[in-house]
């Protein structure tokens, strides 16, 4: 989050945004399933101009062996950001912000797949970023939880991503790039739309607990409407309910 | 520990060969379906996705200032690379890049670079000071076989369709890039004693030989690459040179048909 | 292939905690002892040693002079990385940064970054040409549990007592560095089924869920980070967040004391 | 290939080169084998001003085990260019142009190796440039395949690497380091003397169709050229005919 | 070693060098023992301004297995400085020096510990320099045996680690930072106090003969004096005598 | 896993050196036959070919123009690297540096830059604006044994025949790089329960301690380097001292028998 705040106008005087979008309003959602034919399952995720692709490989047999976990199956996430997916290219290779955003994608991931169906295996998801315009990260987890579902891999629940953040001292829903640039915090969440439950969470600049709970609660609303796209998503391909 | 399969696989092939048939049915020098789309990403200057029969590839196109080297002072540019990343087959691996991802982006390269079609000295801005660098990446993300092919389209055609941004930069008015030609790369490989073109993924399994070749506007060689283990003659060469012709001139009206959208 | 020794502790932590009791007699948001101890080390301008339970960190910070960026022309930086390094568990390899490494060291400079502690203007020189680079490394050099809190606490306690070593770069006098507030840090894990602050190494152990808070001086979030495998409701949220609150209070009171010294 | 050929005169009036060759005339070639005491097999080639060395182990034990094969062995081939082989030094380590030009130089030699004599073994095949004046990557094919046959590894046939090339609108053979730096077009060739097959091709530059043939028609006549100088070093060591 | 000596007044008009020490006299040293309660075995060492710290695991199982020996342990042993060690922040990772210096000790200590005690098994060894203000090799390596001693590792000896040195002409004993920066010469000896033997020795600079005897005699002399706080250590700890 | 050849072979050393013999059969301060040539390569401004025993090396000198570093604005750069390349034996791997591979390469550098032989300020073209950096690399070939002191004769010998390219960057005339001395290395290593000089292959895969002793003109130390596991006493290191005088005298002569050729 930057600081200069101050300088630049992110509401409009009516109270919406720059974009037209209410405080409470996300930006447009499609999704897609089955999308590479190489992949065992894969999900493409377009939000704004966002634009996430997950392909699902396994479960296969994990080695080399040392990785392998006698009761359960790991899980192998990349999340990889293409180098003209940004403003300025960005050199191939696993940054540490890559990094830490796989390790957290993960084990958001692991706290929903059923790992302890497949003992001794592992599940790779590779996600890549195509086009970023703030929020890759939740775009992302949205995207792998469709690409396994695409697979065929339990679940006990979908996983959404969205963020809320604060702009002009105001709570917002999705930031977009201007937004984030300069805006005063974001809040990206992995919400369970069945259960309720968090199992991604991080957060970044200034927030009251006030403003805290409030952009939790614009979170879980998005998150409901997201889920609906994505049950329809499945059924485009399946034909029916909820993988 | 090699896979029987592969070798199960071999023998299906050949059998076809035999009766001059291939595994998915095509003919020997036909095209699988290509499908090409451009101007898809936002960010990217340029970009193209190609479908190619279950071969999907993104190519995207960045600018950046730079100085010039000093004994080219009004010279920019052009980078192109390859990347072979895990999310493409279950057969690629996370890790630095692997000498099949690096000869895909050199060959790629060389095809566009030796082209001439883009003329260096059209990227200078201020002569010994700012010229522009174009940086086209290619990703692959899925491997239906014959990804060279398709990862040469999606480069020219990314290219042919770029914007340069001078307004972001400050160096005046954005313009579209010019690119003078349009090299398409046509890939040959051994599989069941003899040459196919456009592999599908089961052909690339035997492992031999594979031939690719980079064709411009006037059926010249701009590059040329033998990959693989195996041998071939001179007059396969030939052969095979005459469907590069072909092919490499239907696709590059397929990449004509999307520009100045 | 995991070992069974953690099994057996996660059954007896469960047991405990149907008790509200934990492995080590604390209670559920008991803080293990603290001891912080500031400016040991030669050459570096801030330094600061953590001693929490079982786990030994220093931080050390270091100034460099740097030309800011084009389009922040009176801003210094911060960067504050951490190194997870064998020395501190037989559990730590050596090699590149672990996923684990680059995620404390990303948490431990959200916190102190967004809290906006340091001024980035106070840092300028001469605009657009120098301005401080300052660099917080902490180095873990015991792992007994809990080192995000104690990464943190040295992070900000060898920040509020470093001097700026202007003298030695020949830019004016030495100074002290300006810190405007003290951002602690709280982790919470799930032990036995429940949250518990301040886990020990067994109660890591079990691998779920943790939970990192980062509160300013007016008790506003920074930072949060949920780490490692695991689900959490948003009143479980709520409950460790007022246990936060009391907790960073009493720790900023302790790097309170170390200053001026 | 640059560009830049308009701006420097590489033929001369008589149509001769810089040099005095001949359009179709190769530089010097020689050849030694047995030049490094450690190796199982070595050999040295100096063509022109180049000096490309290598030396061959095994057939050992391929490990890890996973890059075994069961019914043949592994050709493990590096081509590296010595820190001060080049005008201006180059950083130690391997580069992508190494990468590449290893293997492809791999795939030549396992097309003449008879592989399927060592299965689960593994030929370690190190090739150094200690010179470089254009036309290295064929330098260390030919000393390759002269290393590979002093250690005794059994061959279909040799391989010759050679290339012609493109200045002033004129093929020639062989380009030297002027020539290929001004010149409008390189194709190198991996060639076996004995059954007329090509097991290494690359090019780059502009090469009409017609131009090709004749590019490629010099490149076998050199081929048979340095075949006699590969047979004649290996029977001044053996004493006898080819290996 | 640099080479502008004969700018720099290192010694007073008296013989005794700038901080008031005698030429053969060396820094205070201090050093505890069990100051890592995640090790098995700690040190720390302060000698002037330098701080060791090193933390000993194992002996554990060698793996991967290509690095186990069949009739002894392995040791692995890192020598790492602390990015604030030093008056210009250093980079995380392991630099050449520091690689260099990890060899050496590591076969410094090999010399003494008794190996074969524990065949197919590993024992690691980290140093860590907190702050460097010359000499952290040698404060490193009596560092290491500390905390090998500490974790009940057998040895045949300690290894105390000593350099001298020259300055304007002059040898002298343990060089701190302005003599090591303007200093002629440096000579940094691992000493086994008992046995008398060298088991780590390294020289650069400018030493004729003689003087190399005279700085080993002040190596050897401050060697006695640093064991004796290095038994006291122990003693400290363990309540008696040498471990 | 050890391979059992070395111990056999150990015992056979051990049993000879109570013999007072050597498995090549050489004398105890014997030193192989050394044949040295320089000047062979193009595009190094310096080189030498050192033939040692059974092992090879060369080495290769390069120039570049550098800023000096602002604290020292008339001192040129020195820099001397070895690489231990899989050429050279079955027994070294592909990869990044090995800790031998490094400890070769800083002991020849140490010997060469701390005898003071390259004068840093006869390396400045303009005080504080451009100076020379010498880059000696050293490529080893074939490793019989002993190729420390091949290293150093190889790197020392490229060096005093090196010409220093100035046309080529149109800085003045091309001239001979001025080096004052000769620093020349001797190593000993451990077989046989007693030190030797100059070992070869088989008496190197004892293991025992090696000692490397670089003397200059004057017979002044200028590096010292005990490697691998071992103690000597300070009596052992006298007598080969003396030996190391004898021989390096020797070795500097042939070094000065190929300059000005």
């Amino acid at each position: 989050m930057m600081g200069g705040y101050g300088d630049v106008q992110l509401l409009k005087e009516d109270g919406t945004r720059l974009d037209g979008r209410a405080v409470d309003e996300m930006r447009p959602v499609e999704i897609k399933v089955g999308v590479l034919p190489a992949a065992q399952g894969s999900a493409w995720v377009k939000q704004g101009l966002n634009v996430a692709v997950c392909a699902v490989y396994g479960p296969m047999e994990a080695h080399p062996r040392k990785i392998q976990r006698q009761d359960r199956a790991v899980l192998d996430v990349r999340y990889n950001m293409a180098p003209f997916s940004t403003g300025e290219r960005i050199r191939p290779g696993f940054n540490r912000r890559a990094r830490e955003i796989s390790k957290v994608t993960a084990e958001a991931l692991e706290s929903v797949v059923l790992l302890e169906r497949y003992p001794r295996s592992k599940i790779r998801v590779e996600i890549e970023i195509l086009a970023a315009e703030a929020g890759t990260r939740c775009a992302g987890i949205t995207a792998a939880s469709m690409a396994l579902a695409d697979a065929g891999i339990p679940m006990r629940d979908l996983v959404v991503g969205i963020a809320s953040g604060k702009i002009q001292d105001t709570v917002v829903l999705d930031l977009d790039k201007a937004e984030d640039n300069y805006g005063q915090a974001d809040l990206p969440a992995g919400i369970c739309p069945n259960t309720g439950e968090l199992v991604f969470l991080q957060m970044d600049g200034d927030l009251s607990i006030e403003e805290y709970n409030l952009a939790m609660e614009y979170n879980f609303k998005a998150a409901a409407e997201i889920h609906e796209i994505m049950v329809a998503a499945l059924a485009a391909k399946y034909g029916g309910g909820e993988a | 520990m090699v896979a029987p399969v592969p070798n199960l696989l071999r023998q299906e092939i050949q059998r076809l060969a035999a009766q001059d048939k291939r595994i998915d049915g095509r003919g020997r020098w036909e095209r699988r379906s290509v499908d090409l789309e451009v101007g898809l990403l936002y960010n990217a200057e340029g970009s193209a996705k190609v479908t190619w029969g279950d071969t999907v590839v993104y190519a995207g196109v960045k600018f950046e200032l730079r100085t010039p080297w000093p004994d080219r002072p009004t010279q920019g540019s052009l980078m192109c690379g390859a990347e072979l990343r895990p999310v493409a087959h279950v057969k690629y691996e996370p890790g630095p890049p692997s000498p099949e991802s690096i000869e895909l982006g050199r060959v790629v390269d060389r095809g566009i670079r030796e082209s001439g079609c883009i003329d260096m000295d059209s990227l200078c801005i201020v002569p010994g000071e700012k010229v522009w660098g174009v940086m086209i990446d290619i990703h692959v993300m899925s491997d239906g076989g014959n990804i060279f092919d398709a990862c040469g389209l999606a480069a020219i055609a990314a290219l042919r369709t770029a914007i340069v941004p001078a307004e972001r930069f400050d160096v005046g008015e954005d313009h579209v890039l010019a690119v003078s030609s349009t090299p398409i790369m046509a890939s040959f490989t051994r599989a069941g004693g003899r040459f196919v073109y456009d592999p599908c993924e089961d052909e690339e399994l035997g492992g031999d030989e594979r031939i690719h070749i980079t064709l411009g506007d006037k059926e010249h060689l701009h590059s040329l690459q033998k990959g693989l283990k195996g041998a071939f003659t001179p007059a396969e060469f030939a052969e095979i040179l005459e469907v590069a012709r072909t092919q490499c001139a239907e696709l590059r009206d397929l990449v004509a048909s999307k520009e100045g959208n």
